[in-house]
């Protein structure tokens, strides 16, 4: 849906929505997980009496996300503070625990950080000294997992209930893009706490690798909402995106990044560098189409589209050789 | 979608569309005259759609969806789709409601003030309910009890009463045939039965009540009563509210307000009749 | 032996209210609801002097209550370990 | 009793007053002084819908399931074709403790268990999985 995307860009354009289209409104930005972005966007606009409140209620249960959030990184932090090892925020989190913009009003699920690589014998077993434990009781197949995932398997908190994603790069090592993670810990940037969040670059391009290189678009628009919300806040210093320009390079993300900035800028209004985000391609429109499939009722709509994005993201996790290796290794492991 | 029904229970709206007439043509039967949302806004959508496009047709199943959605949930049979928008309207009030504490509670009222009953499911709180609600008391609802933060006060959400196995038939010998919906057998969670409100429930559903008193009834024991200490009555609603750490400090506030405030009885009994005789009498010792 | 040094949030991180058996603490930074016995009110509110070990804590203790002194330091070891966990205090 | 709201002790911030002297219980250092509120919505929730888990989930339909759970080609020898309906949460319950998955032998409901435990967060059912996995989740 169009509109909800324009409301959180310029929330005027909500102004003298009737009760349908608020109800549609709603619905799509719940199913987009923008409702709590939507809800501060419109904080103070004169809206319609049960909207207002139930704008209040989605504020609230922001505040609710980001406490949760920043005290699961609290923990983890503490559970990890005497292994001197980076430990660096990623995502939602991050934005919270930087004040950034793009953590207004943001949904955040479980804790992501990553940590260097060499650094999981350590951090591992510090996490489950401190209550973490594995999701499953028997993890299986943990040597694929370690060896071909960009993370640890899920560990849970046995009294919190709260998950946490303990990454070593950005993307699984079978992805046919493989950014620097070295270079995006040693670029991190240590807040207060001692905690750490990427560069202003590397936050921008991590969201990118993931929108393009991970996934079917699926939570595409909030993705790209917090890429607008960074863009607009780190992109008014000029020499930002001479350094973008230049990590994404570094990274392998360059077309990715190109593609981002084009349809944050088609979508959101977000001002970008135009040499960056070169050209506008055709296929700009079908991921354009494919963001904003979403109707009034909160459905996924353009079917064929969005399967033509999921059988894509299969095709990108795994490439072919790998696939048949996998699959080889397997058979030979059959019994008898 | 094609077939959709607006109300509103209590203090919440609902939206609920579906891709087939029939659900919906039962909502509209049992739910006659309730309200709308307020401004015509719905807080909350709740979609019974096909699992897969071609089930729509071919034994068709209805897949419960929504504004909020359980991955993994179970759908059910067509013939079930009444339960199935009833499920959907509680599954959005567990998951997504910020601004009651829900509790997992009967609740009716009398003179402006709240009983509450609470307990696991076979405890027969929901019967009970009905019941007081037939017999002088206002049916506030059966499954979940909505308690303001703000004010203390407990909101109805009189939905319809969902009456299962044995329930069924005692509700039968108490209220005329025109307010049952039909028999829904074979459910995963039984032979189920709805029931509408009375209609002093309905016209009175926007009215909060103040809590007076808290019973943990308990079925198919000799005729008991005990007092509950204020710990275990606050352990026991924390694990019978769905959004109790949602809610953080107001939370907070309201549930230990209302454990401080309220007083709390555990009761067990061997059959309705006994159990409405002892809720009448603990009211009465309340001094209520 | 010194046992670890702790500190807890400042006094107004934490809501308190007595019920009939057990006390509840509501902790601000993290929305939980914790429910505690004797003596974690005490502890906490021996920590807002500022951080200390179990022996340390003990002391605080005694100048405002009777307890019995013999093998007191591991009891408050234990319960400071335990609110430690629930991230009531950390190492300070 | 009364209604109003004044007629308790509101909650304070901070703790109560130690200044008088009183009789402290320290407790034994085994014992436990704190109790934490979990969130108790896995159990109201399963309570307003109940969960399933395919073998194999609707992205790998038409495999067949291995003694020990993977996947495999269809026809695989020694292999098991596709459960025909999804299992209950309940059921895939009685079967972690032993007892065989409806429609099944003991044989093909051990693969559908095997295969029903190598679930990864995101794939389907495994949701259902782990709330059993976790009781008091």
């Amino acid at each position: 849906m169009k509109r909800l995307a324009d409301a959180l860009r310029d929330p005027a354009t909500a102004d003298g929505l009737d009760a349908e289209g608020w109800t549609g409104l709603i619905a799509a930005a719940r199913a987009e997980q923008l409702i709590g972005s939507l809800a501060f966007r419109l904080e103070g606009r004169s809206l319609p009496p049960r909207v207002e409140r139930i704008m209040e209620e989605a504020r609230t249960s922001a505040a609710q996300w980001r406490r949760s959030a920043l005290w699961e990184a609290e923990m983890a932090r503490r559970a990890l503070r005497d292994l001197d090892v980076p430990v660096v925020l990623m995502k939602g989190t991050a934005y919270a625990a930087a004040g950034l913009d793009a953590g207004v009003g943001r949904s955040i699920g479980d804790l992501d950080i990553m940590v260097p690589r060499e650094a999981l014998p350590e951090v591992e077993p510090a996490l489950l000294e401190a209550g973490w434990e594995w999701v499953k009781p028997d993890p299986y197949d943990d040597a694929y997992y370690r060896q071909w995932m960009h993370e640890l398997p899920p560990l849970i908190h046995r009294e919190r209930d709260r998950m946490i994603d303990v990454h070593h790069t950005i993307l699984p090592l079978t992805a046919r893009v493989t950014p620097d993670a070295a270079a995006m810990l040693a670029e991190s940037v240590a807040l207060p706490d001692g905690l750490r969040i990427l560069s202003p670059e590397d936050m921008v391009l991590h969201g990118v690798a993931h929108l393009f290189a991970d996934g079917d678009l699926a939570g595409g628009l909030r993705n790209l909402w917090d890429q607008d919300r960074l863009l607009r806040q780190f992109g008014a210093d000029k020499s930002f995106w001479v350094r973008l320009g230049a990590r994404a390079d570094l990274h392998g993300l360059g077309t990715h990044l190109a593609r981002a900035l084009r349809l944050a800028r088609r979508i959101y209004g977000t001002p970008v560098d135009r040499v960056i985000a070169g050209r506008g391609r055709l296929s700009d429109l079908w991921f354009a189409r494919r963001l904003t499939a979403r109707d009034g009722w909160g459905r996924e709509t353009r079917k064929l589209t969005v399967f033509a994005f999921y059988v894509r993201s299969h095709w990108l996790r795994m490439p072919p050789l790998m696939l048949a290796r996998h699959l080889w290794t397997k058979w030979r492991k059959r019994p008898a | 979608m094609r077939h959709r029904f607006d109300l509103r229970i209590g203090p919440v709206g609902f939206r609920i569309g579906s891709a087939w007439r029939a659900p919906i043509a039962a909502l509209g039967q049992l739910y006659r005259g309730y309200p709308k949302p307020v401004d015509g806004i719905a807080d909350f959508t709740v979609r019974l759609e096909p699992e897969t496009r071609w089930r729509r047709f071919v034994r068709p199943s209805v897949a419960i969806r929504g504004d909020f959605t359980l991955p993994d949930a179970a759908p059910l049979a067509l013939a079930h789709g009444l339960l199935a928008a009833e499920m959907g309207m509680n599954l959005q009030m567990a998951l997504g409601q910020r601004r009651y504490l829900i509790l997992h509670a009967s609740a009716v009222e009398r003179d402006g003030r709240a009983l509450l009953m609470t307990g696991h499911s076979g405890a027969g709180k929901s019967t009970l309910a009905a019941i007081l609600g037939e017999r002088g008391w206002r049916f506030m609802g059966d499954e979940f009890a909505l308690l303001d933060p703000a004010t203390g006060l407990l909101h109805a959400f009189p939905r319809l009463v969902s009456l299962k196995n044995q329930a069924i038939a005692a509700m039968e010998a108490e209220v005329a045939p025109d307010r049952f919906g039909p028999r829904l057998s074979g459910t995963p969670k039984g032979d189920i039965r709805h029931l509408r409100p009375n209609d002093a429930a309905i016209a009175a559903m926007s009215a909060p009540a103040r809590p007076a008193l808290i019973l943990f009834p308990r079925f198919g024991f000799e005729s008991a009563e005990r007092p509950m200490g204020e710990s275990e009555v606050f352990v026991r609603l924390t694990q019978a509210s769905t959004n109790y750490v949602a809610l953080g400090e107001p939370g907070f506030d309201a549930l230990g307000h209302l454990v401080k405030s309220v007083p709390a009885r555990a009761i067990d009994y061997p059959d309705t009749g006994s159990a409405v005789t002892m809720a009448e009498r603990l009211w009465r010792e309340a001094g209520l | 032996m010194a046992g670890p040094c702790y500190e807890a949030d400042a006094p107004g991180a934490r809501l308190h209210r007595s019920l009939d058996a057990l006390d509840l603490i509501y902790h601000r930074p993290s929305g939980m609801t914790h429910m505690v016995s004797e003596p974690v009110p005490q502890i906490l509110a021996a920590l807002a002097a500022g951080p200390a070990d179990a022996a340390k804590i003990a002391r605080r203790l005694a100048a405002t209550h009777d307890f019995d002194a013999n093998g007191a330091e591991d009891a408050i070891a234990a319960r400071l370990a335990e609110l430690e966990a629930v991230g009531l205090v950390r190492r300070a | 009793m009364s209604n109003e709201h004044d007629q308790h002790e509101p909650a304070q911030a901070g703790e109560p007053d130690a200044t008088r002297r009183q009789a402290l219980m320290l407790g034994a250092v085994a014992a436990s002084a704190v109790v934490s509120i979990r969130p108790a919505l896995a159990q109201s929730a399963g309570s307003v819908l109940n969960c399933e888990i395919p073998v194999p989930d609707a992205g790998r339909a038409g495999q067949y399931i291995a003694a020990d759970g993977q996947l495999v080609p269809p026809d695989t020898p020694g292999a098991f074709p596709p459960s025909p309906r999804p299992f209950k949460g309940e059921e895939v319950r009685a079967a972690m403790q032993g007892r065989s998955l409806p429609g099944t032998d003991p044989q093909r409901s051990q693969a559908y268990t095997n295969y029903i435990r190598r679930l990864q967060h995101g794939q389907s059912g495994f949701t259902c999985y782990a709330s059993l996995q976790n009781p008091r989740r």
